[in-house]
């Protein structure tokens, strides 16, 4: 039992940063550290407030997924400034000096890698030509939300011709069936939805199932839930593949980097945590993660 | 000399009311003049205008020949015009002095910053109380004082204004007769002083005691003024009503019977307020209720009616013994009363008169739990003929209707529910006489056709002239028992405030 | 004439002439599919906002319902997770929903004695439950959407029967069960009574803690159903569901013409105010319309109807 | 005579209680570090709160002032961003702030007049306007934090003067303000009288809409402030500041014992009301309590607080 204390802040409550904090508990406890766990909702403000809390509390390291690139900075720097080592996760601050480590799974890259699977589909089931809508969470985290979407498009743009129907938020799954609901409507002949996050995917899904327009419209999204895995393992044929992010993975490496960083070994600044393509079309993959994912729990 | 206040074709109108029609007048100086009218015929109106709380539909008022207009209460106060009006106007959360000077609290420079000098408010108040010859701490909060006292609390705010024209609308209604004797006191030596004033009041009692002149009006019309020492009550009712049939007072068949009561309150306490209050009510009997303002009255009636808790006591409502009265309870044995405040607890104003004609019986026309507008409306209808109630259409809302037609409704809203037992309280305040006269008419219909009731007013001549038998509260305790046939006015006033 | 009516039915007639725009202006408004669609959107919301036309008119309100949705959902996902092995997936499914619809009326007739024996705003007692029921519903789950339902159990939220999604007919059964209790029954007249004046009610022997207390108790049943409802539409029973909800259902009840301050109001009106903001949020998704600037035109709509309603109000009060 | 004490000041008493409770149990609690911390993560709420304890003593209650604190920051940073090059950051950010307490000053006039003119209850008017402020924010930023700042402009929201935390003095500065204000002035004591009895205030010569309206108005400016102090602490304006304050802020005062009903209450509560909520959150933080049983906890204790003002306060009524 070592007598360090680490806060981790989450700024969500959703299935991926309750993963995420699973793998930093199963981290903290394996080293004997304390492990003060905190969500900032967010929103700058009270993200400010739980650092200086945390600052005040004496910690010894915050690992935290930054809510703002440039409003989480000042509160970030006070911490270093009192010696408190800082990784970050999921999310950076603009000013890289500040964290001595920073573990991501591209958000880029989760874009990307759904936007690959999503042209080879087009390529050969639509003909190189898709109608496609896109769900975000603009009003939520303008900067992830696009870097996700625009690699989407990006990637599902080779080779292929895409109409961008249709660009909206929802990333709550009850608002998204609604939202997606409607976007279907109002475009009869969409081919394509793309989800940036795991309750926009559950949503879109179920709207399709909704509008009983199964083989008609396909959902592709982001995020490796069992729920989704599920989905792309139904043999209804909607959801084709999502990009799982490895959030297990990530809060343990995470913590394991704030202990090296208080034990004044060298870290790496930047950690990319591979992302994970998960499509129908490789359906034993699939169904190998999910094995991992009961495991988990 | 001129002429105080005068009013040039003064008009008021509400939608399709004619409040106030075309009233041309002279008010003269240093007098007290009485303005008189059942309810409806446009007394409070025509104040309101005066004291700028609503500005007239056409016509011109002027003070000592100037001409005047006032877009808001501030305007009035700042020509010396002060009113008391009809509905109390007081903050129950705040100080007695602070309600006085509200809007005006003295200032006093406080680090360079204007700022309320709190305690010569307080001084200001004790002075202005010990002028007036009372005796209240400035301090408590209106909410922790009776009606009575919130009255003259009004009254003593009305005259810190030190006013020219003094405007009383039915100032002394919730007052008790020493009160309405001090106030009076008060009120003369303003007029020495030079204040002019406009007094309303249904209490027909105070003109020949208080007014100089009297000017009626009638559905907005102005019928006439005349001086008050050169005419008769008679006179002034006349004027007011045309002719009113006086209701007169039933023979009753003497033989209302002693046992077998059918209400029979043993011991009841409820400290401070009463103790050990024991009495019968008896079959098809009228039972006053008779005290000073605050003797207790409404607080016995509350209790009994469960509306209020008990400390301990014994009631029993035709036959069965009830522990714990709750309204719903009591409603269901059959037992009814009419609230002395019928605008705040009476009645819910916004709703239509079918409804509050109906709202005590629901469980009596809805024994299941269902009910349709079609099943309420024989109720309804009856009560409107029966009480010669003034409606247009039952849809209407309540608030629409004048002071004593809305008290028929809640008494027609009792009637609904076949009550053995009803209480009246204040069933008069606010309304004029001939809607009194028809209210108690109705209290002796019933009574003859087997009602029990308990009657309260703080006009002493109407206990004399409604109840069968009266008994009187003295601080929370029950002292005697009168007969009105046998007790003069005088007497049962000793007896109320001295108990005999 | 026409002037009349408008001033009699300005949300109806708003509401057609919002119809008639959008039929024109936004592609795939007018087509049964779409019809569909925004009824199924508002079925959740609606049956809520019917309960909650009672809880306001008898002069209350509910801030708990968006938590106390997310609740029941996770509750339902709970119980059936935990039953369905031994007794059936519909069994379980079934004594879920029930207790998440007995645990939410006991939540309303908590708030409901907290008002009668210590004179607790309901503002407040809610307020508090909004935060409680939230934590309670992550503290069920655990933080991860509980996905233990049987894939039929879709049915309930998202299938159709006679080509119109199930719920709407839940939907339609609760507003008739409403406009039943409140026009017909003498608790409905207690309602209003109640509400347009508390001490007026209690002294013509009305039960007026039993009323109020009820009609929050109702609202949390309504509340649970729509619930189940949610989670059969994502398939499982999720914590974050229904966040906010509590404004858009009061909204819709007071752009429907019911009294804040109690006693008046109509669940006719509810209805209409209902399918307005509906309506609103899927013309401005069919027409593309940003996420911001759905949400300014959205406030000032809602601002904008219930002034019409209250300039009308007091117009006709001048007349 | 200590139950004496209880009963008269039950919240002081309550929030010493839980401070000598968090001293032992919690680590780093009792530090003066900690102790600046929760003053400084309260100023921001406080000074809304303090604003808001005189529009609901008036009668009124605002429900925009989440999103005008992320709208107001918008605001700021953006005029900063758009005036710095030409006249100077300080100037720039003089101006921005001044503009946005202009704009708060005028939608808080807006509401006031709102409900003079067509009798709307504030209670809808700020919560259309919750959503119009939250969009317009959004709009103003494009959703991106507005970083115009110079770095030095953070000493407002978090620097320290002879070690207090620079907003504490503007939070001390508005606390004797609202306090002044409220007891030493004709508008103070206008507000409770025009939330205590509307008409009596009326006849008593009080422009009870300018009352209302002005309290509307100062809120606006305080929650403007808020905003920058915000903007400041984050050295940005960003539009998901902020979110679902206002039903903090009414809490605090609510527990402080403002009367949601008019009338009644006092800034000084408010102060203990808003400490109360600080310390709930900076003392579950250091216990690492849960995040959800935090919010079950908060919960519970909001209700527990405004409880016990509420059964005292009827327990005093019958001695
Ligand atoms: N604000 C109003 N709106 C519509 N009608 C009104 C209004 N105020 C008064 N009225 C109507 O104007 C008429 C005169 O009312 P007013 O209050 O002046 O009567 P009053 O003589 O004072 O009666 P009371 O003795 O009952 O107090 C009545 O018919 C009343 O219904
Ligand atoms: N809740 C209460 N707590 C303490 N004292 C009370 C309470 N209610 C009334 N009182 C006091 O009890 C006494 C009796 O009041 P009550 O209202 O019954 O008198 P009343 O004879 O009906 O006179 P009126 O109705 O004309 O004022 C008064 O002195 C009053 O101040
Ligand atoms: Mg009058
Ligand atoms: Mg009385």
């Amino acid at each position: 039992q070592s007598d360090m204390t680490i806060a981790a802040v989450v700024f969500q409550q959703d299935q991926f940063f309750r993963t995420i904090q699973l793998g930093m508990n199963a981290a903290a406890d394996a080293a004997g550290v304390e492990l003060l766990e905190g969500n900032s909702n967010s929103q700058p403000e009270q993200e400010i407030s739980l650092i200086d809390t945390y600052i005040a509390r004496g910690v010894d390291a915050i690992v935290i997924s930054p809510v703002s690139a440039v409003a989480s900075i000042p509160a970030l720097m006070r911490a270093r400034d009192r010696g408190i080592h800082i990784v970050t996760y999921n999310s950076n601050v603009d000013d890289t000096s500040i964290p001595v480590s920073y573990l991501n799974s591209a958000q880029r890259d989760l874009g990307n890698s759904t936007g690959m699977m999503a042209a080879e589909f087009i390529a050969n089931e639509l003909g190189g030509e898709a109608n496609v809508a896109t769900l975000g969470f603009r009003a939520l985290l303008p900067e992830i939300s696009a870097d996700r979407v625009d690699g989407f498009v990006e990637e599902a743009e080779q080779g292929n011709t895409l109409n961008i129907v249709s660009q909206q938020d929802a990333w709550l799954a009850e608002n998204a069936v609604q939202v997606a609901g409607d976007i279907i409507t109002a475009n009869p002949d969409l081919n394509i939805i793309y989800a940036a996050n795991e309750g926009g995917t559950v949503g879109a899904v179920q709207a399709v199932r909704n509008a009983g327009k199964e083989g008609e419209i396909y959902v592709f999204g982001v995020d490796g839930t069992e729920q989704l895995v599920s989905f792309i393992l139904d043999d209804d044929n909607v959801l084709q593949a999502v990009t799982a992010q490895q959030p297990y993975v990530m809060g343990q490496m995470a913590v394991e980097a704030a202990i090296a960083a208080i034990n004044g070994e060298a870290t790496e600044e930047a950690v990319i945590v591979p992302v994970l393509g998960l499509s129908r079309t490789d359906r034993p993959a699939v169904e190998e993660f999910q094995e991992y994912l009961q495991s988990l729990n | 000399m001129s002429a105080a206040i005068q009013t040039q074709s003064l008009t008021k109108v509400y939608g399709n009311v004619v409040a106030l029609d075309d009233f041309s007048h002279t008010f003269e100086p240093s007098r007290i003049h009485a303005l008189m009218g059942k309810n409806g015929s446009g007394k409070s109106t025509l104040v309101k205008m005066l004291s700028g709380v609503t500005q007239p539909t056409e016509g011109t008022m002027a003070l000592d020949g100037e001409a005047v207009s006032f877009k808001s209460p501030q305007e009035a106060f700042d020509a010396n015009i002060v009113t008391v009006h009809q509905e109390l106007s007081l903050v129950p959360e705040l100080s007695v002095t602070e309600n006085i000077f509200l809007g005006r609290l003295p200032r006093a420079s406080m680090l360079g910053v204007s700022a309320i000098d709190w305690r010569k408010a307080h001084r200001q108040t004790e002075k202005l109380f010990d002028r007036m010859g009372l005796s209240l701490d400035p301090k408590a909060t209106i909410s922790s004082l009776s009606v009575g006292q919130q009255q003259t609390v009004e009254i003593a705010k009305a005259m810190s204004f030190e006013p020219t024209l003094l405007l009383l609308d039915e100032p002394t209604s919730a007052l008790a007769t020493k009160e309405v004797e001090m106030l009076f006191g008060l009120l003369r030596t303003l007029k020495d002083q030079g204040v002019t004033m406009m007094y309303i009041s249904h209490r027909m009692s105070e003109l020949a005691e208080i007014a100089d002149t009297v000017t009626v009006l009638r559905d907005g019309q102005h019928v006439g003024s005349i001086e008050m020492a050169a005419s008769s009550l008679g006179t002034v009712v006349d004027m007011m009503f045309g002719d009113v049939a006086r209701a007169t007072r039933p023979a009753r068949n003497a033989a209302i019977p002693k046992d077998n009561p059918v209400l029979q309150v043993r011991g009841l306490t409820r400290e401070p307020v009463f103790r050990d209050i024991s009495f019968d009510l008896r079959r098809g009997e009228v039972l006053g209720l008779a005290g000073m303002l605050g003797a207790g009255r409404t607080e016995v009636l509350r209790s009994i009616f469960g509306a209020d808790p008990l400390d301990s006591g014994e009631i029993v409502l035709d036959g069965n013994t009830i522990a714990e009265p709750t309204p719903e309870f009591m409603v269901q044995l059959g037992l009814g009363y009419t609230p002395e405040n019928r605008k705040e607890v009476g009645l819910v104003q916004e709703h239509s008169i079918h409804n509050n004609l109906s709202m005590a019986s629901l469980f009596k026309l809805a024994p299941n739990g269902l009910i349709t507008k079609s099943a309420e409306a024989p109720g309804v209808s009856k009560q409107i003929d029966q009480l010669h109630i003034k409606v247009d259409s039952p849809d209407l809302p309540v608030s629409s209707l004048s002071g004593g037609n809305q008290q028929k409704v809640v008494i027609g809203n009792w009637l609904n529910t076949d009550p053995k037992v009803m209480f009246f309280d204040e069933p008069s305040r606010g309304v004029d006489v001939n809607a009194k006269q028809q209210i108690f008419q109705i209290i002796w219909e019933q009574a003859a056709s087997g009602l029990s009731s308990i009657f309260v007013s703080t006009e002493l001549e109407e206990m004399l002239e409604v109840c069968d038998r009266i008994l009187v509260l003295k601080e929370g305790e029950l002292l005697s028992e009168l007969d009105p046939a046998e007790t003069t006015l005088a007497e049962l006033y000793t007896a109320c405030m001295e108990g005999l | 004439m026409a002037l009349n009516l408008f001033r009699r039915y300005p949300m109806e007639i708003i509401l057609v002439l919002m119809y008639i725009y959008l039929s024109f202006a936004a592609p795939g408004f007018a087509t049964l599919d779409n019809q569909m669609n925004v009824l199924r959107n508002i079925t959740m919301q609606g049956i809520i906002a019917f309960g909650m036309t009672m809880v306001i008119v008898s002069g209350e309100i509910d801030l708990s319902v968006g938590s106390g949705v997310a609740f029941s959902g996770c509750v339902t996902a709970w119980v059936t997770g935990a039953l369905s092995d031994s007794i059936g997936p519909w069994p379980a499914i079934t004594i879920g929903a029930i207790c998440a619809m007995v645990l939410l009326f006991g939540v309303g007739v908590f708030t409901g004695k907290l008002r009668q024996h210590f004179n607790m705003p309901t503002f407040i007692t809610t307020l508090g439950l909004l935060t409680v029921l939230s934590g309670a519903a992550n503290l069920i789950t655990g933080g991860f959407p509980i996905t233990s339902f049987p894939f039929q159990f879709n049915f309930l939220g998202a299938g159709l029967l006679f080509g119109v999604p199930f719920p709407v007919y839940i939907f339609a059964a609760v507003f008739g069960f409403v406009y039943f209790l409140m026009n017909y029954t003498s608790f409905g007249r207690a309602l209003y009574a109640v509400g347009g004046n508390l001490e007026a009610a209690r002294l013509s022997g009305i039960d007026v803690w039993k009323t109020k207390t009820l009609a929050l108790g109702i609202t949390g049943v309504f509340t649970a159903m729509a619930g189940v409802l949610i989670a059969s539409q994502i398939l499982s029973g999720s914590a974050s569901a229904a966040r906010g909800w509590e404004l858009d259902v009061i909204s819709a009840v007071i752009i429907g013409g019911t009294s804040l301050f109690g006693g008046k109001g109509t669940v006719r009106g509810t209805l209409i105010g209902v399918l307005f903001l509906g309506i609103i949020v899927n013309g401005m998704t069919l027409l593309n319309v940003s996420e911001y600037w759905q949400l300014v035109v959205r406030g000032l709509l809602i601002i904008g109807a219930v002034l019409l309603n209250h300039a009308l109000d007091s117009s006709a009060k001048k007349h």
